[in-house]
């Protein structure tokens, strides 16, 4: 039984048909990568599997269970984080308040507490910023502060849109290292990047996603030689 | 049979179908309304034409001279074989009175995005206006008998309702914009109740507008010398002073101004970083708003030759405002449906509705208990009805549109400009480095295709 | 003559300096780039420079002019023209009026030229559409010029913002993060088209961005700000081997990777 | 004129904070609705209004049952107030789910014309209610604590305390709910991004919903004292009342739960020294009948100096 | 032909024509919104009287009619309102309104098509005084009514320092300022002059700055909602004077709302006490049991108001022998009314429409039940 399926999802925004009959599946354990070209449908994926996007045809199984129509938060719950595109991170919350929502779902403070300093580990810049409201943070705290939230829920499956944008390269490298040793903790990784030669180096398969479809799929090594991906989004 | 259904929808877009379908539908309503009754049906019916015209595909010019004839020619020519002309005369009056207005603060809030809860005083102060000069209430305070005025400055009066009302639009902006959102709709909606108390206390210590009591006698206007006094009088005044304000609001709408208070309303950081100023355009669209507004509380106050403060309470307010967000904010045509639909329903459609179940009840039809009168019933309704509308039409009655241009035509023009200026705006750069630019452009046939015209075109020029 | 020059500008937020005592000369028809950490003050320096903020301290100079104490749109209409690296475009606008709204300043149709139709009037709405439609077609948009900008792909957004930049006729375009969110290959195509713009429009352009191979592909003269402070300034082949950088900013990886 | 104006500060002052309190606590529920939904909920005031009138009822039926004489005047009122709490609470609810939930993602200005019906059509129901029950809209109550206290030149209501104390309470309990429970910072969070709200495991709906629920049980216990102290009430109360607590809320800066608080009784305390000493003040030539010119004029004066209220703060946005 | 008169329109003429044989009258006043009761008493008395009449109607051949308008209180809804009267040629005569300032604009639509109103409840001045020949009332003009009062209170009562309160409506206001007027003539000082808003419930600003002035009465010129909250808050504020007010005080509710404290509360009033006399008695009776409410003044006006104008009519169709009568017939019959004695008044019009024997009568609340006590009568020939 896979961890996550997607078998066949359809999306529409009005009339627009984003998502054609995307199907794919993550194993536990795993690191995937979903690239493809600017509107290709990478974002609306993940928003449809965490019920943010309709999913008008088509099922969404997770850990065996449908939960293709299950609202939002209950999906989250089942342990499932989500690190959106565009950070959204609480402008008007402080950093710390941020972290806290993260952990909404945990009731014990002192594990809360501690979830929050092991942020603080890898993302030293929030601890200096901790009172600050997170709206003015500048855009790569931003980011690390929505990568945080996220973690403060110790999802058994991330998640994440875009989490390199906008980051000084030290701190992407920095996050592929927390992603990696994240994944190694045992968590499984769904991500979506634009910068596909460090997705696939740290995935262990990808997909390739044009106009709403899987385009093709493999494990990331071979992905990487692939001719045509390399002209397409290697560069 | 599916067939059919095709060919028959396909035989509905074409425009002259349409145009002879909606031209029997017309004279079909005004006929009844002429002839059977009960007139307030067909009334109705005729009006709903309007409606219709709005969705056909005739061409613009074609839908304006057709809603002129059947609202200048059609409506009041067939509604005057009946007995309730003047009555119809009268709602229709009223309707054109709130349509200007609704206009005006679609500019205010369906344009610029500021919401505005006080906007009735602007009405207010175009009412004043004339009839404190066109009564003798002005003798109270301005020595010697000159007032009233005569009658026949009337027309002069109405752009002085309309300037005054201007200024007092941007005395009110420049203070009021430093607020924003929903800050801002309280300070106005402070503003109105001002304004409101204002009026409503000064006859003391100079009596100015006779307080709470009201101004009344208000002379008649006179027209080239005729008095008007009748509703259908007052109705081709506000036909012709509504049709300057639709026309001025189209015309800004798409126009620099227009496009300056859009701006300002999607995002008011990027405007400025476009070199759109903020706090002249917001003053801009007050002053516009406010303007027409104040032109049709002139019309307001020389039909009701009295004026009293309670004429321009906040729920005026509301009122205007659920008449521009019901019919569809930004949408003209959405804002004229949605202040004739509820300008209808309160003068017209709720009495007649309750006068309706009270003929049942006192027939014996239907008992209701005392407490629970039709009579009493106006409010409740139109709460539902708003309630009602709001859920299962949330983007208006009419959703704004927003226009569509032409490819082949702006690329026209787009070769044109090339033409003229180079395909560049910095002086001395070389026509054909912009050629050459383009055919290295990130996409397209389109572009070099234009481009090649522009290259012939100005070689031609030259 | 230098189309920009910054001295000692300085901003604080409460107890918090984001732009430190900076100096900028950035030479006219040049591309210089400033980069540094997350929060280093980058995207506030831009603001200052168009007057979004205004400097605690300082002077800024367009073309031998200071700019301190305009407003934004007066500061537009001195020729500087930017990007913002949270895309800001009238998302429910049709992209045409997106670029027709930023030619605002250089019309000059009045309310009574417009109630009345004037020629003028009428002739300079025909050249605006004209520009804007060519703007468009030049940066590859025009068979976008209906959409409504908030159904564009993301990428496409971000293109639609210089093209509106463009359209406000500036000397010097400041762009925060051009190429975020963007692919490898759409990232080479848009340092082609800095460049092409540069040469075409005569621009000076001054930017911000992570993306260190556009930077050093694209720069003559980088500044490295951190803590808001200046830490480096030069060439990209002096910036790309100043160890503050590489500790501050690139990291080893970035380095061995250009 | 100036000790005669000093002579009567002390009462002025005491009407003032009574007055306010009732403002500040239904511009609470202003304030949180618009907190999460940045939607001016104009129903609210209709809540209180509702609020006032089962408390009325509640007391009015106790009464005729031949209770009101046997129970402790604290049990009866802590009984209404907590009755009459639940039911409004509920309709807040109710409200939400009916008028507001479905237009969730529509255009902004959409909620406000529900909102507007939403008050017609409770202004009506109550008016049919209560002239049904009782052949007349304007219902006179049961007041509990009529006494009076004399302090020297200064008279009290007892139930003048019991309102004093009571808003307090309220508001400090709300406070700290909202600033110190899980629950709490779930509400700012949802007020501010729904979408990512739901991502942290937040079930928005119900976050909304109780937010509308402690919003409207806060107006609807504020409409039961306000029936107590002043006696009368009618359906048409809210109206008035709301568009004032309102504004307090504006002035203390809209979506901030302690400048509502602040704001009402700002403005409570403006608007009596108005009523009271305009007049003399100024010889005659203003009024009492100045009073909202001077406390709007006041509003909009703090608003140019602060334009986000007194204690809400100035989320710059960032660029 | 039938409201032809100054109008265009017109139609079918008056007797056999037209409608038959329905003849109706309408009432306009508010119905819904803040004042509703007061304008709904002015209905259900119209309504009364005309199912008293209809027998009588029925005898000579007509089908009679109650059409209610709800005016809401705004001048313009009243002015649609007449327009719609206007139109139907079936309507006679209007009973209405309550508020002057809807009344003043809807009565020049009655004019232009000469549709008599008769006013139970418009008390100002400018009513009547613009000279329009459909315009009636029978209830007393403000520079009666204050005048009245400020007698009663300076001269019975001794008042040497009054305080005046008004609702900041064309009512309250006009009463007001008759009031203030001959009150200062008559020699007593006016300490303070404040406005109320109408719908508040909190006073105690402008009772805080009565108290300071130390006054030995209060007149409030306003409506019974206000004043029995003002006569409540005074008291409680310690201020045990009398307090004076017009015929808006004069309403059950207003003992409902004040209660005990009620108490040295005087009003003024055209009305003559009806449970007085048996009809009356009978006819509050007969009200109480039909409509489940206590009869209110304004009921009575509202009954007397429509018996004069059905009066009229009765007159327009003898003149016309037995048939219809047009509108013109109707209002200049009805302005010819000259000794009507109705249930709380008796009724004659002078040539401006003002009813001459407007009497103002003074009651006393004494204890908490309605109405007072009358304490004293002045005729307008005084
Ligand atoms: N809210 C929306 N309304 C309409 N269309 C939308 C909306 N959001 C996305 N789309 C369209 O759906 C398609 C898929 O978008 P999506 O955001 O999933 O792409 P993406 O792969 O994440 O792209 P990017 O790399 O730019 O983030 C695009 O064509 C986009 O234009
Ligand atoms: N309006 C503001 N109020 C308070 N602090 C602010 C404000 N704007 C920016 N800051 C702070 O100033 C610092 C610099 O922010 P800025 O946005 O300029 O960084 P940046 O260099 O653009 O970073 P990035 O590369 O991540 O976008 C940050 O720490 C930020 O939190
Ligand atoms: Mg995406
Ligand atoms: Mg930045």
């Amino acid at each position: 039984m896979s961890f996550l399926v997607l078998e066949d999802v359809h999306v529409y925004y009005g009339g627009v048909h984003a998502l054609k009959g995307i199907s794919l599946t993550v194993e536990e354990g795993e690191i995937v990568t979903l690239i493809g070209a600017n509107g290709a449908g990478k974002t609306t994926t993940l928003r449809a599997i965490c019920a943010q996007a309709r999913v008008r045809q088509g099922r969404i199984t997770y850990r065996g269970r449908d939960i293709t129509h299950l609202p939002t938060h209950e999906v989250v719950s089942l342990g499932i984080g989500h690190v959106p595109e565009g950070r959204r991170i609480f402008s008007r919350l402080t950093v710390k308040e941020n972290l806290e929502i993260g952990a909404f779902s945990v009731r014990d403070r002192s594990l809360v507490k501690r979830r929050q300093e092991q942020v603080f580990e890898s993302f030293p810049r929030l601890k200096e910023r901790l009172h600050q409201k997170a709206g003015t943070l500048s855009g790569g705290e931003q980011q690390m502060l929505a990568i945080g939230r996220a973690l403060m829920s110790e999802p058994a499956l991330l998640l994440l849109d875009e989490p390199s944008m906008g980051l000084a390269p030290v701190v992407v490298e920095q996050i592929f290292d927390i992603l990696k040793e994240l994944n190694e903790r045992g968590t499984t990784l769904l991500l979506v990047e634009q910068n596909a030669f460090q997705a696939l180096s740290l995935a262990r398969r990808g997909y390739v996603i044009q106009n709403g479809e899987i385009l093709m799929t493999d494990h990331a090594h071979t992905l990487l030689e692939n001719e045509d991906v390399k002209a397409a989004y290697l560069a | 049979m599916k067939q059919g259904m095709t060919r028959l929808r396909t035989r509905l877009r074409r425009p002259r179908t349409q145009a002879v379908l909606l031209a029997a539908y017309t004279v079909l309503s005004a006929a009844g309304l002429a002839f059977a009754g009960p007139p307030i049906v067909w009334f109705l019916l005729l009006l709903a034409s309007l409606l219709l015209l709005y969705y056909t595909d005739l061409p613009g010019a074609v839908k304006w001279v057709w809603a002129g004839v059947v609202v200048a020619v059609l409506l009041p020519v067939c509604a005057s074989t009946g007995s309730s002309f003047e009555s119809f005369m009268e709602v229709a009056t009223q309707m054109g009175i709130y349509v200007a207005m609704a206009l005006g603060l679609n500019v205010v809030v369906g344009f610029a995005g500021l919401l505005d809860l006080g906007f009735i005083a602007f009405f207010a102060l175009g009412a004043y206006t004339y009839a404190i000069f066109f009564s003798d209430q002005a003798n109270h305070f301005i020595p010697g008998h000159h007032f009233p005025l005569p009658a026949d400055l009337f027309w002069l009066c109405l752009p002085a309702g309309l300037l005054v009302a201007a200024l007092f639009g941007v005395l009110l902006g420049l203070p009021v914009l430093r607020v924003k959102g929903d800050y801002l709709a309280i300070v106005t909606l402070g503003f109105g109740e001002i304004i409101r108390i204002i009026f409503n206390n000064l006859d003391k210590p100079v009596n100015i507008t006779n307080g709470a009591i009201g101004i009344s006698s208000v002379e008649a206007p006179r027209f080239f010398g005729v008095s008007l006094s009748f509703p259908h009088q007052f109705y081709y005044l506000v036909l012709a002073l509504l049709a300057l304000v639709l026309y001025a609001v189209r015309r800004l709408e798409h126009s620099r101004i227009g496009r300056a208070w859009k701006a300002v309303r999607e995002d008011e950081i990027a405007a400025q970083a476009m070199g759109v100023p903020l706090t002249r355009t917001k003053l801009v669209a007050f002053a516009v708003g406010a303007s027409f507004s104040g032109l049709m509380g002139v019309v307001f106050a020389a039909k009701q030759a009295f004026i009293d403060p309670t004429s321009f309470t906040m729920l005026e307010s509301i009122t205007i405002l659920v008449m521009v967000i019901l019919g569809g904010m930004g949408s003209l045509p959405g804002v004229v449906v949605g202040a004739c639909l509820v300008t209808l329903l309160n003068i017209q459609l709720m009495p007649e509705l309750t006068n309706w179940l009270n003929t049942l009840t006192t027939a014996g039809v239907i008992q209701f208990p005392s407490a629970l009168s039709p009579s009493k019933m106006q409010r409740l309704i139109f709460g539902i009805i708003l309630i009602l509308f709001a859920v299962f039409r949330p983007q208006g009655m009419i959703p704004s549109k927003t226009r569509r241009h032409d490819p082949a035509a702006l690329a026209k023009l787009a070769a044109e400009w090339q033409a003229q200026t180079g395909g560049t705006f910095r002086a001395g750069v070389r026509p054909a480095d912009g050629q050459d630019a383009t055919a290295r452009a990130p996409g397209h046939g389109a572009v070099t295709r234009a481009q090649g015209q522009d290259g012939a075109k100005e070689g031609a020029t030259l | 003559m230098n189309a920009l020059e910054v001295s000692g500008v300085r901003k604080q937020f409460g107890g918090l300096v984001a732009v430190d005592d900076v100096h900028l000369q950035v030479r006219k028809g040049s591309v210089t780039a400033v980069i540094g950490p997350n929060g280093a003050g980058k995207t506030t320096f831009f603001n200052l420079i168009t007057g979004v903020y205004q400097p605690d301290q300082g002077d800024i100079r367009l073309e031998g002019r200071s700019i301190v104490g305009l407003r934004p749109d007066q500061v537009t209409m001195l020729g500087i023209a930017r990007t913002f690296q949270n895309i800001r475009l009238f998302a429910d606008l049709p992209v045409l009026d997106n670029v027709l709204i930023a030619m605002h300043g250089r019309l000059s149709a009045g309310i009574p030229g417009i109630l009345l139709g004037r020629r003028k009037v009428r002739h300079e709405e025909r050249q605006a559409l004209g520009e804007a439609y060519w703007l468009l077609e030049y940066m590859g948009l025009a068979p976008y010029a209906n959409e409504i900008a908030r159904n564009l792909p993301y990428g496409t957004q971000r293109r639609l913002e210089m093209v509106r930049a463009l359209a406000t006729h500036p000397k010097l375009l400041l762009l925060d993060e051009p190429a975020a969110g963007m692919s490898p290959r759409e990232t080479r195509e848009l340092t082609e088209m800095i460049h092409r713009i540069r040469e075409d429009f005569d621009l000076t352009v001054v930017l911000i961005e992570h993306d260190m191979k556009l930077v050093m592909n694209i720069s003559e003269h980088i500044l490295v700000l951190d803590y808001g402070r200046p830490i480096a300034e030069g060439t990209p082949e002096e910036i790309r081997n100043n160890p503050r950088v590489i500790e501050a900013y690139l990291g080893r990886a970035a380095v061995s990777g250009a | 004129m100036i000790p005669q104006l000093l002579h009567s500060l002390p009462q002025v002052l005491v009407d003032g904070v009574t007055l306010g309190a009732v403002y500040a606590t239904v511009a609470l529920g202003y304030t949180m609705v618009y907190g999460i939904l940045e939607l001016i909920n104009f129903a609210h005031g209709e809540i209180f209004m509702s609020g006032a009138f089962i408390g009325t009822a509640i007391l009015i039926g106790l009464n005729s049952a031949g209770w009101l004489g046997h129970l402790p005047k604290l049990l009866v009122l802590l009984l209404t107030l907590a009755v009459a709490m639940g039911l409004t609470g509920l309709l807040g609810m109710g409200i939400e789910r009916v008028a507001y939930r479905p237009l969730r993602n529509a255009p902004r200005l959409i909620p406000l014309i529900s909102a507007i019906g939403v008050s017609f059509v409770l202004q009506d129901v109550v008016r049919f209610i209560a002239e049904w029950r009782t052949g007349n809209y304007i219902v006179t109550g049961v007041t509990l604590y009529g006494a009076e206290l004399n302090l020297g030149s200064l008279t009290v209501k007892t139930n003048t305390l019991i309102v004093l104390g009571a808003a307090v309470l309220m508001m400090a309990g709300l406070d700290l709910f909202v600033r110190r429970t899980r629950w709490g910072t779930a509400m700012r969070a949802v007020a501010q991004d729904k979408d990512t709200a739901a991502l942290m495991s937040i079930n928005v709906n119900r976050v909304i919903a109780l937010t509308f629920f402690m919003g409207s049980a806060l107006g609807g216990a504020t409409g039961v004292l306000f029936a107590q102290q002043y006696g009368t009430i009618d359906p048409y109360i809210g109206f008035i009342l709301g568009l004032k607590a309102f504004t307090a809320a504006v002035l203390g800066g809209i979506g901030n739960i302690r400048g509502a608080m602040f704001g009402g009784f700002v403005l409570g305390i403006l608007e009596m020294f108005a009523s009271a000493e305009l007049g003399p003040l100024t010889g005659g030539v203003l009024g009492a009948e100045y009073k909202d010119v001077f406390a709007f004029l006041i509003l909009i004066a703090v608003l140019l100096f602060k334009p986000e209220g007194l204690f809400g703060q100035a989320v710059k946005e960032k660029v | 032909g039938a409201g032809g008169g100054g109008g265009n329109t017109a139609s079918s003429g008056g007797g056999g024509g037209g409608g038959g044989n329905v003849i109706k009258i309408a009432t306009q006043s508010p119905l819904s919104g803040g004042s509703a009761t007061l304008g709904e008493a002015i209905k259900l008395g119209a309504q009364l009287a005309v199912e008293d009449k209809q027998e009588e109607f029925k005898k000579l051949g007509f089908t009679l009619q109650l059409v209610p308008y709800d005016d809401q209180a705004d001048p313009k809804k009243g002015v649609a309102n007449a327009q719609m009267i206007a139109s139907d040629q079936d309507i006679l005569g209007v009973v209405g309104h309550l508020n002057s300032g809807v009344a003043i604009p809807s009565s020049e639509v009655y004019e232009k098509y000469a549709i008599p109103m008769v006013s139970p409840a418009n008390t100002a001045t400018q009513v009547t005084d613009r000279g329009l020949k459909t315009v009636n009332r029978i209830c007393a003009r403000d520079d009666f009514q204050g005048p009245a009062g400020a007698q009663f209170a300076v001269q019975t009562l001794g008042a040497k320092k009054i305080f005046v309160i008004q609702d900041k409506t064309a009512y309250g206001q006009g009463l007001a300022d008759a009031f203030k007027d001959a009150a200062q003539k008559l020699g007593a000082q006016i300490v303070g002059y404040e406005g109320i808003t109408v719908g508040e419930k909190d006073f105690n600003g402008v009772l805080n700055n009565a108290k300071a002035a130390n006054p030995d009465l209060i007149y409030f010129g306003g409506l019974y909602a206000e004043g029995g909250l003002i006569v409540k808050q005074a008291r409680e504020k310690g201020l045990n004077i009398p307090i004076l007010g017009g015929d808006g005080l004069d309403s059950s509710t207003m003992v409902q709302i004040a209660g005990a404290d009620i108490a040295n509360t005087y009003y003024t009033s055209v009305a003559a006490d009806v449970t007085k006399t048996d009809s009356g008695k009978q006819w509050a009776d007969r009200y109480q049991q039909k409509f489940g409410k206590p009869v209110e003044s304004y009921s009575a006006y509202g009954y007397d108001s429509a018996q004069v104008l059905l009066k009229g009519i009765e007159n327009a169709i003898q003149a016309n022998g037995g048939k219809k009568p047009t509108r013109e017939q109707v209002r200049d019959a009805v302005r010819a009314i000259q000794d009507f004695q109705g249930i709380v008044t008796k009724v004659g019009f002078d040539d401006k429409g003002d009813n001459k024997f407007a009497n103002v009568y003074v009651y006393k609340f004494d204890g908490q039940k309605y109405p007072g006590t009358q304490v004293a009568a002045m005729s307008k020939q005084s």
